[in-house]
């Protein structure tokens, strides 16, 4: 029993030793860099940098390091700082043959932000519909909640907590006739009053199809998307925007991003290479000439140029400066040869990951022997013997200074007796 | 001994006042708390169309309804279209916005041009907690507004420190302080009001007032700061003015002066217009300020009634309109209220923000509250001792505290317990 | 005598005044570690104004010091004192009594007092170094009432432990609960700035509330 | 002889049982009209919404009451225990250590459960009343990780009063405390849904932990 519950201690101290330690190293460790955006000029047709470093002084450079004033920067990119052009007057007409319409700006430019938090979350599995055709300009909440449940839409008025049957009946039927199978696994939408309309919901059934739900003068209108989609569907990020030029952003199991076309949800894989959903970011930025696509994450920055016909005009990639130096992480290394953690880039759930380090092998070995070694020189001072409770070397070897500590806070097994100490 | 016994009884008092604190503060909460109702503030709005104020607002059980002053009821698309001025997104959606309202063409632009809405809440008085305000560029080449590298407090002058050396930056200090005496300001800077956010169409600096109460306006013009006096006199104290920048640029804020009056600051010459706002108080009554293409709306009120203004063009009263709300308890609720509770510590500033610490005593139905009390205490007293007597202090607590008193009696924390043998003025104890 | 009483205290009280000057200086230590990454990453200005925009509270952690190093001084101070009665013998010294228990107020007060006002005064250090004066200030105002709220936590403790009658100290224990979530009361940046003057005298009359509780001790009865 | 244990450990918490029944009760009144008042003056769309899409959880201050009930228990029954070592008064009893330590934390325990388990059913209840399941499960899943912070207070509280080292009490309660901030660390009701039987494990491990000091105090361990 006793062994047991040393055991169970050392077991706590870990778990909660591997989460904070390696959280606060780091919190103390981490290095800072200079904020760092790049952006695609129509006009030179060159990729522009914008820099902001640790003094909150601006910097904008050409790709090929010459410097620019904020006002050249500005008016190189004119669809982005299409206001203040206008203003000083100095929008040019055509940009690469395309007549610019200032006025029409705000329909053909689109800014899509993609972050792998929001992938997997706790959520409340209930859907507010909204009304997508009411004839007010201004979207808003409806006094209903959908819940999709083992065989049937339901619908729960919020006033009183009751199902409305009719409403639900209808749904039900809509989703039986478009061949949904029940229950649905995920459903998406962007669910908020300010956007300019209202495409409904993505919902996923149980058999990994992919419907589309929008209500009209509350009627419900129900399509089918995908079907047989081999590599599963992960996530889809839906994108009202008053230009209607895509549904928004699918995500695969396999890693690959679509885009979902409006109005025929055909999908076209973004033409990114080494983008990992699970732990970078994606800026998709669309002008009325080219498609912008920016991946942040891993200590690089790249940035592809695509036409409206997806042919790739560009690419650049440019290496930060590591946020975490080389020397902090053999140090890391040495301390700590794994760590649990509660967070993780890809989900909003909380979790216990235990992730092992790989890197610097040698480090990892000497901090293991210097935690084995402390040991012994602990154990020799307090009169024990080596012998005593062997699983001990085995917690050292693996889980090295989270170990001894875990080790040296449970103690010896209580009631034995130290060895005699010779006399030296 | 005195020592000793002023020690106890002191000791006595605190705690039975404590409790008596204690009780002031938590109860009536729990009683509001259990008791009250609510229903959320309707929105008001002029038609111009039909010359009548329009209102949106809830029943108690969540319906919402729309009617007018006269308490017709509509729907919500007739409501809309009543206030076309205000909805023109949706009247223009739905092609049914009419030619003309009063005899005056209506296109898009002009309607958009015509819209402002900014409002006033009695918490705005205070003064900012942490007072500390950026100087931003009002002339800069681009429309997005940046922070500069410093930020300025008041102390006499004003105080600049600079966010990247993290000292004093004396040459930008002396600038405008420079600026502000050839302006003929006399200092010390009494008050200064801005708004210090960047998230504004544009900048309209600073309004500060001297210390023979003028008003000065001061901006950041490219790189330079600018001090004007805007001559203001004979309003009254300025107590609150908040800028209100916005792209039609008719005024530049509102000013509330001591007397209680709502003025508007506007932009040429630095002309003050005053609003007739009638039983306007600005230190319990909120405000929203409504701005179209034919007229102003002024709505102001309190948790009691609620009060509507239509202006016209040229700021004289056209239309207006008064209503009680439905209050936060009903009246048996609030009666047994005042009754229940003598008086009512509130830790809360009632309409400023931040705390307070003051008696609310209620009205004279209190009295009734406190002789029951008196009684119930008897009644308790005759069945656990035999008796009716009770001590001088014990009524004074009564008379005093009413039901926190009696509390405070039925578990004995009361003080001067130590007088053994000793009988008390009743003759019993 | 009374250098003996205070002696006395003073052995109890240390440990408490080490831990909990320990606990909030390593708390602030993080505090100031945190913002000393932040303004090494970009710069002071958009900091100062997202802190005066949307009153962000960097320090919020040390809300409960003030009542932790209240209760805390309360049980070190008279728990070892109240089971076995030893505090009866002191009553019974040839020293007047009351005088006696207000030695011990006193002690436990100014070690809370002391405490408290050395968080205070390192917070402000740590603030000034990296804020402009207002924001001192201000931060000093807010933090004020939170570690005043001690004080009526340590009064209501110490009468809850000394008193002999159950219900009588489940209603202290009330009253101190009740009082110090007056001083927490969230009223943002110097929400107390007008009336702190008023909530401190009232913190300090109250530390006379244990007085009664010693009598009633020493009667034993009541 | 376990019954005559058990009315111990009764007799000796029995007080600070009804004074946090009572506490409970009044949090769950509160709780009740402050959710009635909420609906009052907030449409109930705006309600919903706050809800199900911000996830707020407006139940989230009466969370805190396991904690409440873990460490109040927890101090009360092995304070007295620590002081003259009447621990090693109870160790001496005609009964092994193996069924005796488990019979007291789990006494004090299932005081615990008890406690904080009919508070949460009662708010349960009262959001059940006006929400669908779902929104209920959300409430149940962020009260669950508060129930096992609730336990963790409670053997921390045994555990730091229980040792024989004043190391090992710092240490030991820094660790206590860094877990409990890694299981009420949860913005969001539903965060722990993945793993909290991993979390569960690892309070295991700490009840578990509970017969290392006792061992020692009896034995007479390192220092």
């Amino acid at each position: 029993m006793t062994f047991f519950s040393r055991y169970a201690a050392v077991f706590f101290a870990l778990v909660v030793l591997a989460t904070f330690l390696p959280r606060f190293f780091w919190q103390a460790a981490e290095g800072q860099r200079n904020r760092l955006a790049i952006f695609y000029s129509s006009v030179s047709e060159g990729f522009l940098i914008h820099e902001l470093d640790a003094y909150g002084q601006n910097f904008y450079r050409t790709e090929e390091g010459r410097e620019l004033d904020q006002k050249d920067f500005v008016s190189l990119l004119p669809f982005r700082y299409a206001r203040d052009l206008v203003r000083w007057g100095e929008m040019p007409e055509t940009i690469q043959g395309v007549a610019v319409e200032p006025e029409k700006l705000p329909l053909s430019v689109q800014n899509v932000f993609f972050r792998p938090r929001s992938l997997d979350g706790p959520e409340i599995p209930l859907c507010f519909v909204m009304e997508a055709a009411s004839g007010f300009v201004d979207l808003e909440m409806p006094g209903e909640v959908m819940r999709i449940s083992g065989r049937q839409a339901e619908f729960i008025r919020t006033s009183d907590n009751r199902v409305l049957k009719e409403k639900s009946l209808l749904f039900t039927a809509a989703f039986e006739r478009a061949g949904f199978h029940f229950p649905a696994q995920k459903a998406w939408a962007r669910t908020s009053t300010r956007k300019p309309f209202d495409w409904g919901w993505f919902i996923l059934d149980a058999e990994g199809s992919l419907f589309h739900l929008i209500q009209a003068k509350g009627q419900p209108q129900v399509r089918p998307v995908l079907k047989d989609f081999a590599p599963g569907i992960r996530y889809v990020q839906v994108e009202e925007h008053p230009g209607r030029h895509a549904y928004g952003l699918l995500v695969d199991w396999k890693g690959g991003v679509h885009r979902m076309n409006y109005p025929d949800y055909s999908l076209t894989p973004l033409p990114l290479k080494e983008f990992n959903p699970s732990e970078m970011r994606l800026t998709w930025r669309r002008d009325p000439l080219v498609h912008h696509y920016t991946v942040e994450g891993g200590d690089a920055l790249s940035v592809t140029v695509t036409d409206h016909r997806d042919a790739v005009i560009r690419e650049i990639r440019m290496d930060l400066p590591p946020l975490r130096s080389e020397s902090a992480r053999k140090a890391e290394a040495f301390f700590f040869p794994f760590r649990i953690m509660q967070g993780v880039p890809d989900s909003g759930y909380l979790t216990l990951r235990l992730s092992w380090n790989h890197d610097f092998l040698l480090a990892r070995a000497l901090g293991i022997l210097a935690a084995l070694g402390s040991f012994v020189l602990w154990r020799h001072w307090q009169g024990r013997s080596l012998k005593e409770s062997p699983a001990d070397w085995l917690v050292l070897g693996v889980c090295g200074f989270f170990g001894l500590f875990a080790l040296l806070w449970a103690g010896h097994v209580p009631g034995q007796k130290p060895v005699e100490r010779r006399a030296v | 001994m005195i020592i000793e016994s002023f020690f106890k009884k002191i000791s006595g008092w605190v705690l039975c006042l404590s409790a008596v604190l204690v009780m002031a503060v938590v109860l009536p909460r729990m009683f509001d708390l259990a008791f009250r109702q609510g229903a959320p503030t309707p929105f008001i709005l002029y038609s111009p169309v039909k010359d009548l104020f329009f209102l949106s607002g809830s029943t108690p059980d969540g319906q919402r309804v729309y009617r007018d002053e006269t308490g017709r009821q509509y729907d919500r698309m007739e409501f809309m279209m009543a206030t076309p001025l205000f909805w023109y997104r949706n009247v223009f959606a739905w092609n049914s916005m009419p030619e003309t309202i009063q005899g005056v063409l209506i296109t898009r632009e002009a309607v958009e041009e015509g819209y402002q809405v900014f409002r006033y809440r009695p918490q705005d008085l205070k003064e900012p907690p942490v007072p500390l305000w950026p100087l931003l560029e009002s002339a800069s080449e681009f429309s997005d507004l940046r922070l500069p590298e410093t930020m300025f407090w008041k102390d006499g002058g004003l105080v600049f420190e600079n966010g990247l050396t993290r000292k004093k930056d004396l040459e930008m200090t002396e600038k405008v302080n420079n600026a502000l005496s050839e302006a003929g300001f006399s200092f010390p800077v009494k008050a200064l009001w801005g708004n210090s956010t960047t998230r504004k169409p544009h900048d309209d600096g600073y309004f500060i007032r001297d210390a023979e109460g003028s008003l000065f306006h001061l901006r950041q013009v490219r790189g330079e700061p600018v001090c004007m006096d805007t001559g203001i006199r004979g309003i009254g104290e300025i107590r609150h003015l908040a800028v209100t920048e916005d792209r039609r640029r008719e005024f530049y804020g509102y000013l509330v002066t001591d007397d209680g009056r709502f003025h508007l600051l506007m932009q040429e010459n630095y002309r003050v217009e005053s609003l007739d706002l009638k039983d306007f108080d600005p230190e319990t009554m909120g405000l929203i300020f409504m701005a179209d293409l034919l007229g102003r709306t002024v709505v102001y009120g309190d948790e009691e009634k609620i009060y509507a203004l239509r202006l016209g063009l040229d700021y004289h009263p056209v239309h207006s309109y008064e209503e009680e709300r439905i209050q936060g308890l009903s009246s048996g609720a609030s009666r047994v209220r005042s009754m229940l509770f003598p008086f009512v510590v509130q830790t809360r500033a009632e309409y400023g923000r931040g705390a307070d610490l003051r008696l609310d005593f209620s009205d004279h139905t209190s009295f009734a509250g406190i002789l029951f009390f008196l009684v119930l205490f008897m009644v308790i007293r005759k069945w656990w001792k035999g008796t009716f007597f009770f001590r001088l202090h014990e009524a004074a607590l009564l008379f005093l505290f009413g039901i926190y008193g009696f509390f405070v009696l039925l578990v004995q924390i009361y003080p001067c317990f130590e007088k053994k043998g000793q009988k008390s003025l009743f003759g019993l104890r | 005598m009374i250098r003996a009483f205070i002696f006395k205290e003073w052995l109890k009280l240390r440990w408490a005044f080490l831990g909990l000057s320990l606990l909030g200086f390593s708390f602030l230590l993080f505090t100031g570690h945190g913002l000393y990454r932040e303004f090494a990453a970009g710069p002071a200005v958009p900091i100062w104004q997202n802190l005066v925009e949307r009153q962000v509270m960097f320090f919020s952690g040390l809300k409960y010091f003030g009542v932790l190093a209240g209760l805390v001084t309360a049980l070190v101070q008279w728990l070892p004192d109240t089971p076995n009665r030893g505090l009866r013998l002191q009553l019974h010294l040839p020293f007047p009594q009351m005088q006696g228990v207000g030695i011990l107020v006193l002690c436990g007060a100014l070690t809370v007092i002391v405490v408290c006002g050395l968080m205070i005064a390192a917070l402000l250090l740590i603030t000034q170094y990296f804020f402009p004066w207002p924001v001192v200030r201000s931060v000093g105002l807010t933090v004020f009432p939170w570690m005043l709220a001690g004080l009526p936590v340590y009064a209501m403790a110490g009468a809850a432990l000394l008193d002999i009658s159950l219900l009588r100290r489940v209603i202290y224990g009330i009253i101190g609960w009740q009082m110090a979530s007056l001083y927490l009361a969230g009223c943002g940046y110097a929400g107390f700035e007008g009336v702190l003057g008023l909530y401190g005298l009232m913190a300090l009359l109250m530390l006379f509330a244990p007085f009664i509780s010693a009598e009633r001790f020493k009667r034993g009865t009541l | 002889m376990l019954r005559a244990l058990f009315y111990k450990e009764w007799i000796k918490l029995r007080w600070p049982i009804g004074i946090l029944a009572l506490l409970g009760l009044a949090s769950l009144v509160q709780a009740g009209l402050g959710l009635r008042y909420l609906a009052a003056i907030r449409e109930s769309t705006e309600l919903w919404e706050g809800l199900i899409l911000k996830q707020q959880m407006p139940y989230g201050g009466q969370l805190v009451f396991p904690a409440v009930c873990g460490l109040v228990l927890g101090v009360s029954q092995w304070f007295p225990e620590t002081r003259q070592r009447s621990l090693r008064l109870l160790l001496h009893l005609p009964l092994s250590e193996k069924i005796l330590i488990p019979v007291v934390v789990g006494t004090g325990l299932l005081f615990v459960c008890l406690l904080a388990g009919l508070h949460g059913l009662g708010l349960v209840f009262i959001y059940a009343l006006r929400f669908p399941h779902e929104i209920v499960t959300g409430l149940v899943w962020a009260w669950l990780p508060h129930m096992l912070a609730g336990m963790t207070l409670y053997c921390g509280a045994a555990m730091v009063l229980m040792e024989t080292a004043w190391w090992r009490r710092v240490m030991g309660a820094c660790l206590v405390y860094g877990f409990f901030k890694m299981l009420t660390s949860g913005g969001q009701p539903a965060a722990y849904a993945q793993s909290l039987w991993m979390y569960g494990l690892v309070t295991l491990s700490l009840v578990i932990m509970l017969f290392l000091p006792v061992m020692r105090a009896k034995r007479g361990g390192d220092q």
